[in-house]
Formats: C-alpha cells, structure tokens, sequence
C-alpha cells in the first residue's frame, strides 16, 4: 500500500520535472533569459505566474529552463560516476590483489575528502560551465560508486552461481561480465536515483558558495543562490527554485526506494 | 553512545533553557558594532593588508598628511609643509602635543624611525615600490632637523608624493612609535597616534578598537582621513561576517548598528526599513567591460566601439546600482576635482551606428567570451546586462565566470577576449589613468597602449599646475572614448546601512569607514 | 586490540600519503595565484615577484613539495600566506566550531531518528509509518542552507528568538555559544534525521525480521522490550556505521552551513582559503579533514564491537 | 480421558493482502505430556498453525477463523497482556534456525534469565542458578563460562541446546518445536531431540514437533498431524500413519522416503576416473602483523578412487571436510598437499582444460547456484558454449532436449525465481549434466528441498547417471539418501576417512564407532515404534 502510493507521488513528481525539462526545450512562457529592466522584482501575477527576479526575467521560464540544464548535468553526472565508478569497482573486485590495493588505497584516499569541497576545487581548475560541474561531481562521486561496486562484486564473487560458471569452464572475465556485472546492477541503480539527487543538491551547494552552472543560465542552484538576498522582499525567487529542488529530490528519493524494495530478493521470492 | 546520550540530552535542555537568558551588555560602555566580510591580515599598516586591514588600520594610526573629502591631500601629523630645492625636498612641520597611544610624545625622531622603516625592504612595505626604480622617485634623504622639523629629499620633482604618502593602501605612510616592533624588528602591535586604539582581536570573529583618550585632534572639521577626529563611542567592534544576508539579517535584528560596504541587492530591503537609515556617497572605484585589443577578433576597434555603441550606459548604471550610482565612461571618477564637462563625453547609445560599424568589420556572430565573476555582485550584474544589451545588435558574447583569483590571474596575464571588471579607488587622476596604461609587451596587465597617451600620462605626473594637468587629462580621455580599450561604465557608489540611533556617519569618495565622529544614542 | 589498533594505522599510512600528494597537486593545479590575490588589482609585477620569492613559490614544485611534507612530519603544517597564522592551531580553532555542531546535531539526530525508524519499522505500512518515512524524505530532500535561511527567516528576523550573527566559542561562554549555535546545529540535525530515520527503519525492519525477535516475543517479552532490548541495539549497529561515515564527512566542515550562518567553521576556512589560493592553509585543510575521516572510521570500528560482540577488533 | 492440553478447531488464517488462506480449517488436539508430530512440506501451513498458537503470526498473515483452546482457555479471545503471561510459562517454541533465533547482541546468560526475570519473582541469585542447572541439564560442557558468552561463539547444535535450556526453563505445559533440527547434522539433531524428549518428559511438557523428516516422526513422535497446503489429510498415531497411511498423499510421503537400491552393476574395474593420492587442504590462519596464524586443516591425507560411472557417496557430519574434499577434487579451492589425477593424468596444480570440461558440480543451494539474471534456457546452454563446431541450432535443440530429460520442457523462457526449489534444482543438474561430463560432484544436492521433492530429485539423478554414465562423488550427511544412490560409500570425521567400502558393507557392517554413531542417528523409518513418553512419564 505504501509502496504504491509512494511510487505514485515519486512518479507524479518526476513526470512533472521531467516535462517541464522537456517542454522547455522548445517553449517556456517567455524567454528565460530575457532581460526586462522595466518589470524588475514583480510579485506574481497573471502574466508572470511565479514573478520575475532582478532583471525582471520570468522566474517561472527560468524554473523550467533550469529543470532542463538540471536534469542534464544530474544525468550526465550521474552516468560518467556510475559509468567510471562500476569499471573501476569491477576491475579492482576482479583483480584483486596488488591492482585492487592500490586502486582501492587512491579510492580510500578520495573519499577522504568532503565531496562537495573536492568539486569546488576540481571546479576551480576546469572551469566554472555545465561540463565543469559535470566533470567535477562525477570526479567527486566516482569513488563512493566504486566502493559499492566492488562490495556487491565481492559478494557476488562469493555465489554458486560464479562458481558454476567456473565450473563450466568460462574464463574468470567471461564470468565477471557475464554473470556478476549484470547482478551488481541493481544496486547500482539504486545508488544512481539517490545520486541524482545528491548531484542537485551539490549542484545548489556549489552555486551558493560561489561556483556552479554559471548564470545567467539559469539552473535551480545558481537561483536559489541569486535569491538569497531578496528572501524577504521577494519570497518568491527563493521559494521556486527551492520547492522545486525538494519536490524533485522528494520524487526521485521515493522512487528510488521503490526500486530497492522492487530489487529487494526477499520481495522477489514473494 | 550510551554515555552521550543523556549529556546530549543535557546540552539541548540548557540551551532550550538559555533561549531565555539572552546576554547581557555592559550598560556604562558605548558600543558601535560593524562589520567586516572577511578578518583583517595583520595590524601592520601598508605590509600584509587588504581593504579590510586598511579600514581598520586608519583608526589607529595616521601619517603626516592624508587625504580629504575631494581627494586633495591636506595636513594631519604635519602641521604644515613646503617644497623646496626644485621640488625635490619636502619640509614636514610637526604638530606639537601629538601623543601616541602609549603616552609618549611624538617626535621628528618618531616620523625619521618610522619612514625608515617602512622604506627597510626587510618590512615589505606595499608601496616601497613607488620609491624605488620604477617608482614615482627616489627617496634620498630623511633628516630630521629640530624635533618639530623633518625634512624629506627625493631625487627628481613628483607630483605623486604627497598623494603616495597619504595612499591608505599603503597604510596611510603612518607614523608609529618604536615599541610597535620587539628588538628583533618583528611587528607586535601598532602604537600610533590615531584616535582609536586597538582593543581585542580575535581572528575570525571579530576586531576592536577603543577610544584613545589622549587623543590631540586637529581643529578644522572632518574631512577625509584628514580634520578633525574624536572618538564619540568608547569602542568600536567590526565582527566579521563573511555573509551578507547574515549581516543584514544582524543590522535588522539590532545586533549590528552599521553595515559599509553593503551590498547593492540588500538595499531595496533595507530602504524600506523604519529602524534602518541609508548612507549612500559616491565612489572612486570603476566598474567596466575591458578589451583585450590583442585579440584576433576584438583588436578592430569598430566592434569594440559597436559594443560600446549599444549599451545604454545609464540604464545599466541605474540597474546594477540601483539609482546609487551615475554612468560614466571616464577613467576619471566622477568624484575627482578633474572630472569636467570634457570627461561627461563618453558613448551615446546608437543601435544604427553600431550595427554599421559591425557590418564593415565584417562580424558574422563569432562569440566573445567575457570573463565575470560573482565575488562582486555589481560587475556580475553589469556582465549580464552588457550580454543582453549586446545580443540585441546580434554580438554573441558568452559569459564565462571565474572565481575572482582566477580572473586576477587571467587579468594579470591578459589572457582574456573580454572581462567584467572592478578597480580600486585611485585617489589621484594621473594614477587613475596609471592603472590602464602602459606597453601591454613588458606589461600584459595593461589595458591601454597608446604610446602617445602614455607621454601625456608621464607629464601628468610630473607637475603640479592644475591647468596644464587638465588639458592632459582631457586629451587623454578623448583619445580613451576613440580607442575604446575598455568601457567604463560606473563609479559605484559607497553603500552604508545604519541603524537609526547611529549619528555622524558619513561616506566619502574613499570606500572605507570612518567612526571618528560617529555617535550611538 | 593494540595490535589491531597498529595495524590499522599502518594501513592509513599509504592513504595519507597519497592524499597529501594529491592535495598538493591539485592545489597546484588551479589557477591563480595567492600573491595576486593579495595584492589585488594594484599590483605591479615587481611586487608580486618579490612577494612570491618571499613565499617561496618561485621555487620548482616538487622541491615545494618535498619542503612541505619534511615539515609535516615535524607536525609543523606552514603558516598562512594571507595572514601568516600557523596553520594547525588555525585548523584547530576552526575545527572546534564544526565539530560542536556536527557533534552535536548528529547526536541529537540519532536520539530523534533511532527512536524514530525503529517505530516506523515495528509499525511498517502503517500511517505511522508513512508518516515518519514521509517526513524524513521530506527533511532529506530540503537543501541544507535554504533550509538554514528558512530557520534564520523564521527564528531570527520572524520572531527575533535567537540572535542571527555572532559566534561565541564554548570556552568562553557555553550558555552564549549555544545560544549561537542553535539554530546551526538544529539545520544540521534536521538534514541528518531525515538520513538516519531510513538508514534506522531499514535496519530495524531486517531486525524484525528475524526469529529472535519472535523468539522473544514468544517468551512474553513485553513489546517495549522487545524493541528496546532486542531490536534496537541490533539495528542500531549498521546505523553506527553509517553515523561514523557522516561523521567522517561532515567533521571535515559543514560549508554551507557556516556560510548561512557565519561561524568561523573548518568548512568556511577551507572554501575561503580555496578562494584565496592560500596554500598552506588549503593543504593543511584538506589533510586534516582526512585525517579525521580516518580517525573516525577507526573509532567507529573499534566501537563496533560494543553494538555487535560478534565482531572483535583484535 | 481428561480434556486435551490443546485443542485447535478450524483454524484458519489468511494472507491479509492478497486474501490468500494459509491455514483453511485444521483441527488438532495435544494430549497432556503427548508428543505430536505436525508433518508438512513447504507451503502446507504448517508454521503457521504453530505461530497462530502463541499468537505471533508473521506479519502479513492473520486468523481468520477457529478456536484454539489451551486448557480450556481461548487463546484467540485473550487479550495481548494476558497472550505475554501465556508465552513462556504455558507454551515456549524452539525455532529452525539456531544462527538467527538468539540475540546476538545479548549474552547467553542474560536471554535466558529474561523469561525468567519476566514470569517469576525470583531473586537473580536465584535466576543465576536455576539458569546455570539447566545449561548442565542441556550438557553444555561450562555452564559459568556460557552464561556469560555470547551466541556466535557456538555453534549450531550448541545454540540450539542453548534455545531449549532457556525455553525449558520456564517449564512450560506445551513446546512447541518448528523444525529445530533441520539446520544440523544428523548427529547433532538425534542429541538436540533427545535432549528436548528427556526434557519435556521431566517437566511432563507435551510437544508439538513441526518438522518435514517422517524418520523423525517414527523415532520421537506418539501421534502424528499430516497437513498439505493449509488442509489437514490425516491424523492418527505416528505408527498407523507410517505404517498404513489411509491417504494418497500421506502414502506419497511415506513412499518419498530413500530405500536402498539394488545393487548397481557398475563397480569399477580398470584404472580410476578420478585418483586422490594424499590430499591436504588447509585454510589459511589470520593474517597477524608479524605471523600468519596457524592453517586449519579440513581436508588431511586423504587417498580416494573413483572409477569411471560409479558412484561414491562422501559422508560425514559438519566440519568432516566432505564439502572442501569435493570443491578440491574440481580444483575450486587449491590443494596444498598431495596429487589428483583425472585419467591417469596430474591435474593437481596446472589447470587442465581436459579435466574441467569433463567435470561438473551440482549445489546444495539452488537458489543462490542459479543466475537471478539469465533465463532457464541460457542457464542450461551456457556449458556448450565450450562444446566447439556447435551450431546454434544445435545447442538449441541439445537445451530443449535435456529440459525434456528433467521434465522441464518448454520451461526455457523463464527466470529461475519463477520456479521451485525442486524445479531449480533439476535445472542445476540439466546444466550439470547438458555437456555429457564424465565426473559430476554433487554436494547435498537434495538437502535443501521437500522430502517428495527429493525424492523425485534422486530419481532423476539416478536415472540421469544411468543413461550418460557419469562417475559421481555424492556429498550428503543424509545417510538415507546415500543409501538409495551410493556405490561405495566414504565416510570422513575431521578432515580424515575414517572408513571407506561398499555401500552394504558400511551400512550392514560398519566398523568404526564414527560410521555407527552416524547410522544410529540416521532418523530412518523404523518401527520399533517411539520412545513412549506417557508410559514412562
């Protein structure tokens, strides 16, 4: 029952973020980037439904162009960490050995530092744009993703289903790619939902320390930073971005859990 | 875990507790409490400083002269002066009675010891500079010749050295008793002559000074960092609060009573405060677009001049500064006593003429990257409104933001097509011009290379008729408007909140604070 | 467990070592410069020059480094380039702030969020249930410093309860300091327990599941006892885990955090150094905040055992 | 007669959600100090009743219907304070599982004394010692040091002495036992339900043993209940049931039960299949900072032949060595001494393609020895992917064929959670057996699964084995199914044989005390009917 209405919610919520990403793509009600000197700080009204910020701009255009760059620098950051994060776990889970000991150790080491400061930093160097960010979280969360990776290729290595394909005769990468890969999946998924989540609220923390999708594209991080100092005169400015990355956050963290429980094998045996 | 849960406990029942017990504050004392955005380096004055180490450094020491509200230098420790020698010596005439903080009295000795010590390489002086090869001239001799007396020698005539002296960047050239530094020549603490003295410092957190009662003021009134200074408040804490929101939020709640320096975005808020009074004073910093003439694209001077042609200056102005501050597209401040009808000449939007300039230079929507950064929310703001502006005459320019150490580094390299930017006050006109102008092969920092201009500058600096200054300085500006390495497009404008129980404060051209003068009822 | 304890540390050797070398390079690795920084738009290349000579920056990197890794290992981490502090009982003092409040409001977080996800879990399905769950994704899903604004709105300029600004070290003042911390350390335990509440009602669940909590059932337990002796120290043991993890992350500063409410934190010292290209103090910073991680962990784990006997640290 | 301990009228209970019933209308009834056998595979309902007794159902699962009555009083109507009051004193349960059914957090001595603590109002003195007599009554070797350790550090069958102590404790008038051996070796679970019969018939406890082993009904139990999916087939004493069962199923249940086969035709002659001359196998010790502990040595010297087509049977309780012995003969875990030849060929440390195609293993598990990922149909052709000049075609029509041989045809498709245990487990022998090896090894291939399921399994294996004439190592503690497959028989104790031979010589004339010790505790159906517990109680 509750798995059900949750998932529900969660898909209502990211049905909703996902067409206001789509529908920006090719039409939002004005331009988000244009500048109106003349209709600066407008509470909201008929024609501007959530006001317009201090360059009386469309703050609800800019909440759905920023629901487009969002979802791409999430997505995009979410697949280079699990994409770098599942090769680096599986080889060091499969080597083993010295291989795996020093991978592990650079690993163990990365994940020393507070992410978020570690993509400031990487941020600083590459550069503050779309692909900065990108290149910066996935850095910063290619190591928790290869930690998981290699615990669950750990334990799969451990299942008698590995050892009957040794049995049979397969080679150990035969083995790695053809039976453990496709079971370490589901976690992988599982940790890819909450990650999007994370990379949105990285994405915010950047951008109110400084650093982040640089405006004027808008993204609901570097917004959420613009509002910070009209968050009593002009509520609205905060309010949007800030509900919106909660609301999405909310969606894809109950759809994530619905997805553990899905994959949960005790669910899976009834 | 088992042992810290009921302390935990503990901890949130005290402080629920103490929600109610709200600290209580000295009743006798007066207290003005400010902020600064980030601590300050040292107590060192013009060695290991930043904007902030200066403000609060100007309460503490002074020099022999110092600059007044217009800019022009005037007398502080001096109690008069005169050049002689072809310019080239400069007599200092002491004001008597002047104590230093600890009680000693301030002797030509005092002002020998302390100009050689900032021209000791060994103290880093920031401004050492200006005296040495590449300087505005050469300090040959220091000499005192009564107690009352100091005689300065340089080695070629300069209009710059009064205003250099007086510079507060460079701490103001303050005069500080000996005990300042241990045996070794180490820096301990500054014990000048100013009318504050410093109190407690915790880094981080906050910097106090308090009221010098053995303070000797000057009798003509406040002016600048010169006249008249007395301490109305017993202490004056600056807490460091690196937020802006936060310290807005502090001046709201009473617990700050000024906040300088504040920021544009915070005034419409703030405006419509009752408890809360506004001080706005124009500046002498320059916000504007800089060129790289170098570029492949932008060394044609028809685009930069199309840009320049497009923007609506005043509008921007007006936008950023939130009617704070006016246009200008002047290297000169407005606030300068040089900045006359000629400098009020700049650009005059004009999309037609823009548009022709773009079609001969043969543009066809290459993109310029224009550097920004949001360490200063007005020269971001001004980037986009530049963007925007330039894309309705169809020139692409892309903002790219670094973070401010980072544009430096590109400033200082001149690595760069285009960039927002912001320069410090220059309290002199030659030295306004001075920071744009230069060879850009020996000096890729520079902006504007124009040999001819750079003449003009070099006669600038070397005299002291008024008149003759201007014709240069109108020249200058001409050929500035026609070259267009850069466009200026405000002053800015020295923003202060205050509480309304806080009397006296005024801003001036320089943007730092002053509580001199300054009351609390 | 001595032997553990060496063992353990001996492990950290390597890591340590390769954050300091990656902390170094990186460092390195963004542009600008600190003297620029310091000198602002005003300098002139002489200056920066002879200020960099001074700094030693002019010499060969790996030289720098070698430098600065023969220093650490006397325990001297340098001294600030912008203000010349020692860098160490910089870190320290720094540290003191963020470890106040992360202590603190994971403490109080686990108080609230055990309790709470061992409920929700004996009760799994139920509105109770879907209350907790609800509200602690909820609570996940706010960003931590809008969340802050939001509280200082409310707290601070609303109903004017708690002072906005200010910082009062708790050796000075504990009643003032905590009054400052508040609101802080109430963001952060919000955050957290929403992170908790899960972590715990997961555990709890797979707890119940098993048969000795039946089995205790069908001694006559009363369901208190049984949630409270049974269930609760077993699924608190994974929660530990994951209280050690946050921990290790956020001693190494809370960043937004102080920004939102301007503590001088490790996390502010850190992103304020990054931004003025202060060296020392970034590298010192960084290793430390490491070195943290890795003393948490190895506390976490040598605590393991007094949730889980079954698990020896010898 | 007086009115029954127990009597269950009509119970029923269904699956809250999907409306499923569990248990439809069984009725029962527990003399005083009687010993009844609750028999039923999988899925017949039989936990459940058990559970719905002391009212802890499982969640998702609620009664629906019925009475159940201890000493008169309702236990359905009683309120949840007066249930606590009954668990315990009135009726204590021992679980399956004895790793998870103790709290690992607590110590031995403090879960004991909980009830305890609970029920009586005695000192802790008092609790201390009365918790102490019964771990000796239960011959736990150090009763002080047990009350103080924690229960990791025992193993099963100690754990489940522990898990009777302290439910006996409490002297309680019914306990009821849910499957509490299946977990254990044989041996281990004749001394655990002997200890639990001695016990009961000192306290005059009447039990309820819920199990799926009918050797256990015939050695222990006076009555016997038979449920199959929540109905009740028959009741009646456990002799009648066994001996002359009234219904089809309880008849199939019986009849599932292994019976010696004929004596095969196939003893080996000629040079061995497969030939271990010495073989070691030692585990590593810890990894200390400064010395590597000491190995442990589970497999140790041991000399074994098996010729081609036959089948040896390794017996042998835990911790024996027999599963390690296996996993070496295949080369999965290193020998660290002696030699294996496969055909006359050293194959002890070079890998031998030879050998590893010609091998195969088939796991007691089947559902962690399947791929959760691949369909039915991958899974049994994955082996002839190293079959050369296969055309797909072929392959394919090779799967479908052996799918046919184990009764799964057309089953291809499906993803091995959509099957049962006995279904899973046919696939793990169609991809045992699919590349034709010439050696398969087997480990407790049966174990895990239904007593009819087994049965069935065993058949299938045999048949298997007769048609492609595999040599077979058979791993099992089971001697009963040993008994039905096995050609020689190798019976190992700590790493060593301690005695090998024909399969009826070391049934009709074992030698050493091990052998016998393990055949005596082999629950098999003898009728020399159960140890009375009324007669002599």
């Amino acid at each position: 029952m509750r798995v059900r209405t949750n998932t529900a919610i969660g898909g209502v919520l990211m049905a909703l973020v996902l067409g206001a990403a789509a529908t920006a793509a090719f039409w939002t009600p004005f331009d988000p980037l244009r500048v109106n000197l003349r209709a600066r700080l407008q509470p909201p009204s008929s024609l501007y439904w959530l006001g317009t910020d201090e360059f009386g701009r469309d703050v609800l255009s800019r909440v759905m162009a920023g629901a487009a760059t969002s979802v791409v620098v999430a997505l995009l950051t979410v697949t280079l960490a699990i994409g770098f994060g599942v090769m680096v776990g599986v080889v060091t889970g499969y080597l083993r050995g010295w291989t795996d000991r020093i991978i592990m150790a650079i690993n163990d080491a990365l994940l020393a530092f507070p992410g978020i400061l570690l993509a400031l930093a990487i941020m600083i160097v590459v550069g503050a744009n779309k692909f900065g960010l990108v290149l910066a979280l996935g850095l910063a969360y290619i190591p928790s993703v290869a930690r998981v990776v290699r615990g669950t290729v750990l334990s799969i290595r451990e299942k008698e289903y590995i050892e009957a394909s040794r049995v049979i005769g397969n080679s150990e990468l035969y083995s790695m790619l053809r039976h453990v890969l496709p079971n370490a999946v589901a976690p992988v998924a599982v940790l890819a939902t909450s990650m999007f989540g994370w990379v949105l609220l990285a994405e915010s923390a950047l951008s109110f320390l400084g650093l982040g999708v640089p405006p004027p594209a808008p993204t609901w991080g570097n917004m959420l930073a613009a509002s910070r100092p009209y968050m009593e005169s002009a509520v609205w400015l905060g309010m949007a971005p800030g509900l919106c990355i909660a609301l999405t956050l909310l969606g894809i963290n109950l759809l994530g859990d619905s997805l553990r429980d899905r994959l949960d094998p005790r669910m899976a045996h009834g | 875990m088992h042992a810290r849960r009921p302390s935990d406990l503990v901890v949130v029942g005290l402080a629920l507790a103490c929600l109610f017990v709200m600290p209580v504050r000295a009743a006798a004392e007066t207290v003005l409490r400010t902020r600064l955005n980030a601590d300050i380096r040292s107590t060192d004055p013009g060695t290991n400083r930043d904007a902030n180490t200066d403000g609060v450094v100007a309460h503490l020491v002074e020099g022999l002269v110092a600059f007044r509200e217009d800019t022009s230098v005037g007398p502080m420790l001096a109690e008069s002066w005169s050049v002689s020698n072809e310019g080239k010596t400069y007599t200092f005439r002491l004001r008597q009675g002047v104590k230093f903080h600890n009680g000693a009295t301030m002797t030509a000795e005092d002002v020998v010891w302390s100009l050689k010590r900032w021209l000791d390489p060994a103290t880093q002086w920031r401004c050492l500079s200006e005296f040495g090869p590449s300087g505005i001239a050469r300090i040959e001799k220091i000499e005192a010749a009564d107690p009352q007396t100091v005689a300065v020698t340089l080695d070629q005539p300069t209009a710059l050295f009064l205003p250099t002296l007086a510079r507060p960047d460079c701490g103001q050239t303050a005069v500080i008793h000996r005990d300042s530094v241990g045996p070794d020549g180490k820096w301990i603490a500054p014990i000048g002559t100013g009318p504050f003295k410093l109190g407690e410092w915790k880094r981080g957190q906050h910097i106090d000074v308090i009221r010098f009662d053995g303070y000797a003021s000057r009798s003509e009134p406040r002016s600048g960092y010169a006249g008249a200074k007395t301490a109305e408040v017993d202490r004056v804490r600056f807490n460091v609060i690196p937020d802006s929101s936060a310290a807005k939020a502090g001046l709201l709640s009473g617990s700050l009573d000024v906040i300088s320096a504040l920021g544009v975005p915070d005034l419409d808020d703030l405006k419509s405060r009752p408890e809360v009074q506004i001080s706005v004073t124009p500046a002498l910093g320059l916000t504007g677009i800089l060129f790289q003439t170098r570029d492949p694209l932008l060394k044609d001077v028809r685009i930069r001049r199309a840009i320049a042609l497009c923007l609506d200056t005043a509008e921007i102005a007006d936008v950023v500064m939130q009617g704070t501050a006016r246009a200008n597209n002047s290297a000169l401040p407005i606030g300068s006593p040089f900045y006359g009808e000629v400098q009020t000449h700049g650009y005059t939007q004009n999309i037609a003429e823009a548009k022709k300039l773009l079609v001969e230079a043969g543009y066809r929507g290459q993109p310029i990257k224009m550097i920004a950064n949001k360490r200063y929310g007005f020269v971001f703001d001004s980037a986009v409104l530049v963007q925007a502006m330039a894309q309705g005459l169809g020139v692409n320019i892309e903002i790219e933001v670094l973070d401010w150490a980072t544009q430096l580094d590109r400033y200082n390299r001149g690595d760069y097509q285009a960039m927002a930017f912001v320069y410090s006050a220059r309290l002199d006109a030659s030295l306004s011009f001075e920071m744009l102008m230069g060879p850009k092969a020996t000096q890729p920092r520079k902006i504007w290379d124009n040999p001819e201009a750079q003449e003009m500058l070099r006669q600038s600096m070397m005299t002291d008729d008024t008149a003759k200054r201007q014709a240069l300085f109108d020249e200058m500006h001409r050929r500035f408007i026609k070259d267009v390495p850069m466009i200026v497009l405000f002053n800015g404008a020295e923003l202060a909140a205050l509480r309304k129980n806080v009397k006296g404060y005024a801003g001036w051209l320089y943007p730092q604070p002053r509580f001199w003068g300054v009351s609390v009822q | 467990m001595l032997g553990y304890l060496a063992r353990r540390l001996a492990m950290t050797v390597p890591t340590l070592l390769l954050v300091a070398i990656g902390v170094f390079t990186l460092v390195r690795l963004i542009p600008g410069d600190p003297v620029q920084v310091m000198l602002g738009d005003a300098a002139d290349p002489a200056q920066i020059a002879q200020m960099r000579a001074q700094l030693g920056l002019d010499q060969p990197i790996p030289l720098q480094f070698v430098h600065w890794l023969a220093r650490l290992l006397t325990g001297d981490f340098g001294h600030s380039i912008t203000d010349n502090l020692a860098v160490l009982p910089l870190i320290l003092e720094r540290f003191q702030v963020s470890a106040v409040i992360v202590l603190v409001a994971v403490g109080l977080a686990a108080c609230v969020a055990v309790p709470a996800g061992l409920i929700a879990a004996w009760r799994q399905n139920s509105a109770l249930d879907l209350a907790v769950v609800g509200s602690a994704t909820l609570l996940l899903s706010i960003p931590s410093f809008w969340l802050g604004l939001l509280l200082l709105l409310l707290f601070g300029l609303k109903l004017k309860w708690l002072p906005v600004i200010g910082y009062v070290p708790f050796s000075e003042n504990f009643w003032q300091a905590m009054v400052f911390m508040l609101l802080p350390i109430a963001t952060l335990t919000m955050i957290e327990i929403g992170v908790l509440t899960r972590m715990a009602r997961a555990a709890s669940i797979e707890v119940l599941r098993l048969e000795y909590v039946t089995h205790a059932r069908a001694k006559g337990v009363p369901e208190w006892l049984v949630l409270g002796r049974h269930v609760l120290p077993n699924a608190f043991a994974p929660t530990w885990t994951l209280i050690g993890l946050v921990l290790g992350h956020l001693l190494g500063g809370i960043a937004v955090i102080e920004t939102v409410f301007t503590l001088p934190g490790l996390g502010r010292l850190l992103v304020d150094s990054i931004f003025a290209r202060d060296y020392p103090v970034v590298q010192g910073c960084l290793l430390f905040t490491a070195v943290i991680y890795v003393v948490v962990n190895l506390i976490v784990d040598l605590c393991y055992p007094l949730f889980d006997p079954r698990v020896t640290v010898a | 007669m007086t009115m029954p301990l127990l009597t269950v009228e009509n119970l029923r209970i269904d699956a809250a959600r999907t409306g499923a019933t569990v248990v439809d209308g069984v009725s029962f009834a527990i003399e005083r100090g009687e010993f009844l056998a609750v028999v039923g595979e999988s899925g017949s309902g039989k936990t459940a009743a058990a559970r719905a007794i002391l009212g802890l159902l499982p969640t998702g699962l609620v009664r629906t219907g019925g009475q159940i009555l201890l000493d008169g009083e309702d236990l359905a109507a009683a309120s949840p304070k007066r249930m606590r009051a009954l668990r315990g004193p009135a009726v204590g349960m021992v679980f399956q599982e004895p790793m998870v059914s103790l709290n690992p957090a607590i110590s031995i001595g403090a879960q004991m004394a909980e009830g305890l603590a609970l029920h009586e109002r005695i000192s802790r003195r008092e609790i201390r010692r009365r918790c102490l007599d019964m771990l000796t009554r239960v011959q736990i070797r150090d009763p002080e040091s047990t009350f103080d350790a924690y229960p990791h550090e025992f193993s099963g069958g100690m754990r489940q002495r522990i898990m009777l102590a302290s439910v006996m404790l409490l002297k309680p008038k019914l306990l009821i036992a849910d499957e509490p051996t299946t977990a254990l070796d044989t041996l281990t679970q004749r001394e655990v339900l002997d200890l639990m019969v001695a016990l009961a018939r000192d306290h005059g406890t009447s039990v309820m043993l819920i199990t799926h082993n009918l050797g256990l009904v015939a050695r222990y139990a006076q009555r016997a209940v038979v449920l199959r999916q929540g109905r009740l087939v028959e009741t009646g004493s456990a002799s009648q049931i066994l001996s002359a069962p009234r219904e089809a199923y309880t008849r199939q249940l019986v009849d599932a039960l292994p019976r010696r086969g004929a004596p095969s035709a196939r003893n080996a002659t000629g040079e061995p299949l497969v030939s271990v001359r010495a073989l070691n196998v030692e585990f590593g010790g810890r990894q200390r900072l400064f010395r590597r502990g000491k190995g442990i040595s589970a497999v140790n010297g041991v000399d074994l032949d098996i010729g081609a087509g036959e089948t040896v049977a390794v017996v042998g309780g835990s911790g024996s060595g027999k599963t390690t012995l296996g996993r070496a003969m295949l080369r999965l875990i290193p020998a660290t001494g002696g030699e294996i030849r496969f055909r006359g060929k050293e194959v002890t440390t070079k890998p031998d393609r030879e050998f590893r195609l010609a091998s195969q293993l088939v796991f007691q598990d089947p559902y962690s020895s399947l791929d959760p990922r691949m369909r039915v149909g991958e899974i049994v052709a994955e082996p002839l992917r190293h079959v050369p000049e296969l055309t797909s075609a072929e392959r394919d029509r090779r799967v479908e064929a052996m799918l046919e041989e184990v009764g799964l045809t057309g089953f291809g498709q499906r993803w091995p959670h959509e099957l049962s245990g006995g279904q899973r487990q046919r696939i793990a022998i169609a991809r045992a057996i699919v590349r034709h090896p010439s050696f398969v090894v087997a480990d407790e291939p049966v174990s895990a699964l239904d007593m009819t399921i087994q049965a069935q399994v065993l058949r299938l294996f045999e048949r298997l084995q007769a048609q492609y004439g595999f040599a077979c190592l058979f791993i099992s503690h089971d001697l009963a199914a040993v008994e039905q497959v096995a050609d020689r028989v190798v019976v190992m104790q700590g790493g060593r044989i301690v005695e090998q031979g024909t399969r009826n010589d070391i049934f009709d004339r074992p030698q050493h005390e091990y052998t016998k010790a393990l055949l005596a505790a082999a629950p098999v159906l003898d009728f020399s009917g159960p140890e009375n517990l009324r007669a002599s109680g």
